[in-house]
């Protein structure tokens, strides 16, 4: 793709009659062949590119092809216009773009009240009703009442539109997304340049389909100036982001150039190991395509064997990482409790989704905390970390790189599906040209024991091939400096304090517990962790505004937990940790610090919205002591 | 084997770490370690640039007992350790350890897709019929009707060709040896090591204390003979002192036993072992008593590359195609905006 | 089949459940589905003593279909769960279905040990050459070169036969044939389902989606004269239209295609297919294009018992030479003391 | 084996000039080939029959068979014999009797000050002395200053007691065990007659060994009488012991029995699907010859398969049951949260052993609480117990398939490798005629539903083979009541819930927390569950004696945890809970009733000390508030 740096974001273009906003939430919603998240992509980039903060999310089917018209093939995209930073998706659309009954039929429960639909008539048929599962047409029978309605002809438009430039009837049609697209542009005061540039190179071999999709998105934008329909245009301003360069970014990308930028400041190459599963084989298709960036891929036959080859390829010196979704990582707690006995460096990263079991592939969930952190057998103490946003998933991998070389541990990184495929703008780091972390193997000979520990006590990393220190390692227990096998029970005591406390002491080496908003003198503190940053921020925002005494706080490393938790947490009245899950977070917050953490559970496979939050923060506050 | 290292004069005993060895007395590993040394020894191996990597059994005690580097891991996974191993280093020379319990039953997954994959690893497989580490169980290639402590009325399953298996996976080197074969045992260790890609190993071992004997019908020297067919590239699949001999089945596809006249072998229409010759070796593979049991090099037909080497050359030829593309770079092959004060 | 019930006289739709049929416009697992209802229509089988176990993947949704008692397992595992079935209820009539990555991937052991042991199972591999469900990586029967999202430049590792597998795993019931074969299909289903032990089926199935034509090679109607060799057990190894066959190898163990002159195939020396030669299956098996590629029941020679009646069996017997044991006596085996108050 | 039945404790031999005692620990330790398991289990028949109480444990090598001679190679047998109710093994020897140098140099440490040592001066010689590690003869250097010493030509007097039985040289030698048990019988005033009726049973074809064996038991027993040195003899009364027919069982053998009694009372066949790991294999062993009585046993290729076979076996309607160990627990991670997704009855045994990975199979430990409890991706609830004692592992495998069958469930049963190999006297329990618990499959095909919940919860168990009631079970999630896979919010939710509520309702199926000893307004309760019973208990009696207000509580339900504990605990000034881990019943209790339960910790792979705890005890209360 071209690079649009130095697009340097234009004042606005002269003025029209239009509301300003100061935040919409839009959602395009259609069959699966509709094009809903191409469409959705340069919705956001044109969003981007005008200074708007902005937050994505694609939802797609869990099939792989629902025969058309059906509920369960509709695929939407929804973005988060604001003037200001925004954290999440919006807890509902202001504007829902419905190109078929089915995607009426699926997001009708999700819209605000007065929420703006468009739909398409031409294809309101009997057929498509029934496909969709309506019995009555919704139009009719007071469905749509409390929502704003504008019927547009979406397809016939297009073909009109589109006709004169040689495309057949069926990909005239397929254009309809790039009609509907420009007249949201058009909605959002938004010119249609950047994806004119993109159609230019995606179509750059099929000049009919580039001339019918040109055509299709620039009567789309000209339909709001001209249609007798009046059509409600709005502004949104530019958001105050930190100068800098940026992009969109979601999860798995950010997770992806996380990982390599951490091996780039180890110094090491990459060894990604993994097995196929949703939502995580995003990352192996990405870190694929970025091989020559220093990662090598390798698609196993398993989880099991994943895990193990990445154990293999930290043991020869490289960095060992593996990807994998919560039936996957159940896979790896055999493989994983060798690691953390053998002590070498090792990344896991575990997007979870909706469990138990296969549960739901597609849904996301935080209910792999336990598993995480107390998941295996015997005492086998990791570094567990988990990724707040989008963006965040970057600094949080390269984190996980540099906790697992520098304390010789395998690390766990807890990603999720919501946090996998939402995107947000992201300012591109500076990359230091030297490495920030960089590995230094041991290779001195002088009275080397493969156990014997450091300062912070760490076992030295000894790779294969380096003369004169030929020793062997092994799941069995160890002797606390030879680590030949061991079975003296002092020994075993020792080794299991050592491993303890080397973990444990990883404490040290990243920042103490601090308030992301609010004051230690709050009444009521948020404790987050992953991906319900965005809701929780935003929750806490609105209810300081209001004036309530409500903090919040975001764990990036679970275990250990940071230092100052406990005295911090103790400060307020009541601790609320909202999660994903039955209250996994809450419970590891009383287990360690004996503080009455309160959860807030929601396992529906959806994050929270903004308002529950608001709600419960609400609430607490009125029963509060 | 893919180091390229001036080969080193170590006599087999300097292979030896100082670990104390505790296996049973008697048992046939000590005699496989004794060949591994020997194998070393006259590779010339570079114990520090040599991994040796096992799962968990007796047999997978194997790494401590050797001067080399050793990852002594979980039951069963050695072979995806070692892919790992292969993937991050090419140049280091690795061997896989395991048992039959190892290797064929909770490792029989890693096991087929190492080999169909293709690293360049020996894996030896120590075959004694029987669980010993965890006390005497039925293993995958106990023989039916075999008491043990979970099959007090006798083994009802039929048991696995480690040999078979191989093959049917896709590998490239397939060779059956025996634990007190103290000649042929280093020799095959030796070729194994010098193929390039994934080479199996099966050696029939003696466990003394569980299955003593199990293999005795092939090993027994008495019978030995008429029970083992030596295989040779290039010379005839003669058995029985040159009295018998493997010639192409007439009316159906296969072997039969041909006696051997006078007029010689040839005259016999006796077969000539073709180690490149795969039909040839999965009918080798399948001879079990009372047919002679094939022993030697039943395969050795090396891919044109390892996986590794595959690996790595795709993601040299990636990055000649994109000789600019870096990390900075490619977080900016999406659009991107930039935003000042 | 072990259950002895009178066959049903359904028709195969009565075998449909209620479930809404989700896969892909198109898909080859559509014609599987109606082939297998058409074998158990067939078949008579009664819905209310049949099980469909399956894994996980677009094939594993199989059971989901079908008027039965299904479980719809996780990934890898259905043949061992199958095999707990069976050994709880060796009355009923087990099917197992998964995909090549389910079965071949991540499941490999446990169908080598299912195939070893011999359940009375009927064991379908719907392979597509790709993991279709998690939307469309190489998986291990995946051609060397394919493009896909996890191979950007190629697939590296050679391709896993699931017949050449199931044949060195000691399988007893091997078979191939295709989605759309909508005769030769449900034939074989209903000769896989009839066989007493542990029958695998290789279905070649297309998905149109991440691996269209993955199989068009072999099965284009245009070529599959040449491309198919359809086996039938008792009748001459032909193809292409009879112009050509399969002959014992001159030379060397192994099989060579003849043409076929005037004089018919005898006198081409074509080989008659023997569905308990296991030698000629395991060389059928190996077949691959630009040979033909066999279609049909390779091999069909059933042990004398399956698993869960060889463990029956056993006990049946324990418990005659003991038949005064129950568990109050077990306990009492050790000795034992009273204490009076 | 000979049914001893009936042969009622006689009264003591007529007096002669011995020590009574109120308990001795007695310790026989050898060479691995030198039949101590034996003549341990004989020692511990004869002193039952005594009618003291006793708690045994052998101590085998890790290796198969380790070179004679080598400390590696020492095998030992311990036994408490005691006038009362004793619940340990014993914290150290009052009598070792050591078979060779290796023995010595192994147990040494492990002496009471004080004890007698029994010696074989014939084999200190130097090659011996060298095997075994030691550089001095410790006869001479003072090394067994602190005991009291003698030395006894055991083999040479067998040799000389078994000449003219017409054995070999070697077979004379190999009675030495015999010889030594005599000894130690006529120490302990007991006489040979159950050895001799074993020794007869056991050689009944082998006339020369039996003769051999005798003798040499003989000569031991009446070397006592006539040696020149005085050996000390002693006497232990007779415990006060409930009436009833009795017999000694470990822990597996327990479990066995247990099982096919809790298969018995549910009226199901059990299905026993394993894969061999130590020290849970004698499980496998155990039910294998116990085949005729209602279990099919099958050895699987690993532990997901013999996890997945006892589902499918559970599914069509046995009661499938898997038994292993910490690394092959961690591999039944997954197919455990399908259980729990698809609600089967399953139980899963996990005999603990010392971790992490590998760690030290032969050594006990119990930490994989935290993996039985929290250990899978998911929500996936499930019933946790753990046995308390070998005797107790009876109770609780029947517990077990109640729960499992009774509450449609996968349950979790934690031993661990010192309770499976200890042993103790078993008073036989009653089996009911009828099955006590039986289960009842759905049939009814009114209304039928696969997911529909009655009252406590549970969902039907429809077995497939039953008419009219075909249906399809999934991983997926699915609808709350047809079973058809759901991917609906809500209904998610609702699963969610429902499934946590039926493992938490498991509570009001299960006695309310009580105390074992002590009153609820105690300063100090210890918590333990699991093997720590018998040296918690024990200490705590002691403790009272002193007239300390101590109360013991052990945990035999920890998932979901008893009713009324929070408030029970609550009323202790501290909460102490001793386990073999790093403290993880101790974070369970903190995170359910935020009650400051403090860990008490121990990880060499052996069990609790009563010293260690009353010391502990001591401790706490002299800090306390
Ligand atoms: C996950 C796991 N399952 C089971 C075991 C127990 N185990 C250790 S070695 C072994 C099998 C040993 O047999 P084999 O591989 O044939 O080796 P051998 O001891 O005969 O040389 C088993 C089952 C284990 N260590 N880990
Ligand atoms: C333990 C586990 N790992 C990975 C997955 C993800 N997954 C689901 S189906 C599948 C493979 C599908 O391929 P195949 O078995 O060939 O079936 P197909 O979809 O092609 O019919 C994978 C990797 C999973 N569900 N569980
Ligand atoms: S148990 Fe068998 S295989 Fe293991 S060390 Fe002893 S003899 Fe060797
Ligand atoms: S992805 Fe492929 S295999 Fe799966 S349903 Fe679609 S066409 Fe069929
Ligand atoms: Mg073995
Ligand atoms: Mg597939």
């Amino acid at each position: 793709m071209r690079d649009l740096e130095g697009a340097h974001v234009a004042a606005g273009s002269p003025p029209r009659p239009r509301t300003p906003r100061s935040s919409v939430v839009v959602r395009l919603s259609g069959d699966s062949g509709d094009g809903i998240q191409v469409a959705g992509g340069q919705l956001a980039l044109a969003t981007a590119l005008s200074g708007a903060d902005l937050e994505t999310f694609p939802d797609f089917p869990a099939e792989i092809r629902a025969p058309a018209g059906t509920t369960f093939g509709v695929s939407s995209f929804q973005i988060h216009i604001a003037d200001h930073r925004v954290h999440t998706v919006g807890d509902r659309p202001d504007l829902l773009v419905a190109l078929n009954p089915a995607a009426l039929k699926v997001n009708l429960p999700d819209l605000r009240p007065g929420a703006l639909v468009i739909l398409d008539p031409g294809t309101f048929k009997k057929r498509e009703l029934e496909r969709a599962g309506f019995t009555c047409d919704p139009r009719a029978d007071g469905t749509l009442g409390p929502f704003r309605v504008l019927e547009i002809p979406i397809e016939e438009l297009t073909r009109k539109a589109t006709a004169g430039t040689g495309v057949s009837a069926r990909d005239a049609g397929r254009a309809k997304n790039f009609w509907a697209l420009g007249l949201v542009l058009w909605m959002h005061d938004r010119d249609t340049r950047s994806v004119e540039a993109w159609l230019a190179r995606r179509f750059s071999n099929e000049p009919a389909l580039l001339a019918a999709n040109r055509a299709a998105l620039a009567a789309g934008h000209s339909y709001g100036e001209v249609s007798e329909l009046s059509i409600p245009a709005f502004t949104v301003g530019r958001a105050r982001l930190e100068p800098g360069t940026y992009r969109t970014v979601n999860g798995l990308e950010a997770l992806a150039f996380g990982l390599l930028a951490g091996g780039r400041d180890a110094g090491l190459e990459l060894v990604y190991c993994s097995y196929p599963i949703t939502p995580a084989s995003g990352l192996l298709h990405q870190l694929a395509n970025l091989r020559p960036l220093g990662v090598t891929t390798f698609q196993a036959e398993d989880e099991i064997a994943a895990i193990s080859a990445a154990i293999g390829a930290s043991y020869a010196g490289a960095l060992g990482v593996t990807g994998t979704s919560g039936p996957g990582m159940a896979l790896k707690t055999e493989a994983l409790g060798l690691a953390a006995a053998v002590e070498l460096p090792l990344v896991v990263i575990d997007v979870q989704r909706a469990g138990p079991s296969t549960g739901m592939p597609t849904k996301t969930e935080q209910s792999d905390l336990f598993q995480a952190v107390f998941g295996r057998n015997g005492e086998a103490p990791l570094v567990v970390l988990a990724a707040a946003t989008p963006a965040d998933a970057f600094a949080v991998a390269r984190e996980a790189v540099r906790l697992a070389v520098h304390h010789m541990t395998p690390v766990v990184l807890l990603a999720d599906g919501f946090l996998a495929n939402a995107a947000e703008p992201w300012r591109i780091p500076e990359l230091s040209p030297e490495p920030a972390f960089p590995v230094r193997f041991h290779t001195n000979r002088e009275g080397f024991r493969p156990y014997r520990r450091d300062g912070r006590g760490v076992r030295p990393w000894v790779v294969p091939g380096t003369p004169g220190l030929a020793h062997r390692i092994s799941g069995l227990e160890r002797d606390f400096e030879t680590g030949a096998i061991s079975y003296d029970p002092t020994n075993h005591a020792r080794m299991t304090a050592a491993r303890r406390a080397k973990i444990l002491a990883v404490a040290d080496d990243v920042p103490p517990a601090a308030l992301e908003q609010g004051e230690p003198d709050d009444r009521l503190v948020l404790v987050g962790w992953g991906s319900t940053y965005g809701a929780i921020a935003d929750a806490v925002a609105a209810a300081r505004a209001r004036g309530r005494a409500v903090a919040h706080l975001h764990l990036r490393h679970l275990w250990p937990l940071p230092r100052g938790l406990g005295p911090l947490l103790a400060g307020f009245d009541r601790v609320l940790v909202p999660e994903m899950n039955t209250g996994q977070l809450a419970a590891l917050l009383r287990a360690e610090l004996l503080v009455p953490a309160e959860p807030l559970t929601k396992v529906t496979g959806r994050p929270f919205t903004v308002e529950e939050l608001s709600r419960a923060i609400e609430a607490r506050l009125e029963e509060a002591p | 084997m893919s180091a390229i290292h001036a080969p080193l004069r170590l006599e087999p005993k300097d292979y030896a770490s100082d670990q104390e060895v505790r296996w049973c007395p008697g048992c046939g590993d000590y005699a496989i370690l004794k060949a591994v040394e020997k194998a070393l020894s006259e590779l010339g191996a570079d114990p520090d640039r040599t991994v040796f990597v096992s799962g968990i059994g007796c047999a997978a005690r194997f790494p401590h007992y050797l001067a080399t580097y050793g990852f002594h891991g979980i039951h069963g996974r050695a072979p995806a350790i070692a892919t790992g191993i292969k993937l991050a280093r090419p140049d280091l020379d690795v061997w896989v350890v395991g048992g039959d319990g190892d290797m064929l039953a909770i490792g029989t997954n890693h096991l087929v897709h190492a080999l169909r994959r293709d690293p360049d690893l020996v894996i030896l497989i120590l075959n004694n019929a029987i669980y010993g580490l965890t006390k005497g169980q039925a293993s995958p290639t106990t023989p039916i009707g075999t008491r043990t402590p979970t099959t007090p009325s006798g083994v009802v399953e039929r048991p696995l060709s480690a040999c078979e298996i191989a093959l049917a996976a896709g590998a490239r080197f397939v060779a059956r040896s025996v634990d007190v074969h103290q000649k042929h045992l280093p020799e095959i260790l030796v070729r194994a090591r010098r193929h390039e890609g994934a080479a199996m190993v099966e050696i029939l071992q003696n466990c003394v204390i569980y299955a003593d004997g199990a293999w005795a019908a092939i090993t027994d020297k008495a019978h030995a003979a008429e029970t083992q067919l030596l295989l040779r590239h290039g010379e005839p699949l003669l058995f029985a002192e040159g009295r018998k001999g493997l010639a192409p089945a007439r009316y159906r596809a296969g072997l039969r036993i041909v006696e051997v006249g006078p007029e010689g072998w040839q005259a016999a229409g006796v077969l000539v072992h073709d180690e490149r010759d795969r039909t040839l070796a999965t009918l080798l593979a399948a001879l079990a008593p009372p047919l002679p049991v094939a022993l030697g090099v039943l395969y050795a037909d090396p891919a044109p590359t390892t996986f590794e080497r595959a690996v790595h050359a795709q993601i040299e030829a990636e990055r000649t195609r994109a000789p600019a593309l870096d990390l900075a770079a490619a977080i900016r092959r999406a659009p991107t905006w930039t935003v000042s004060d």
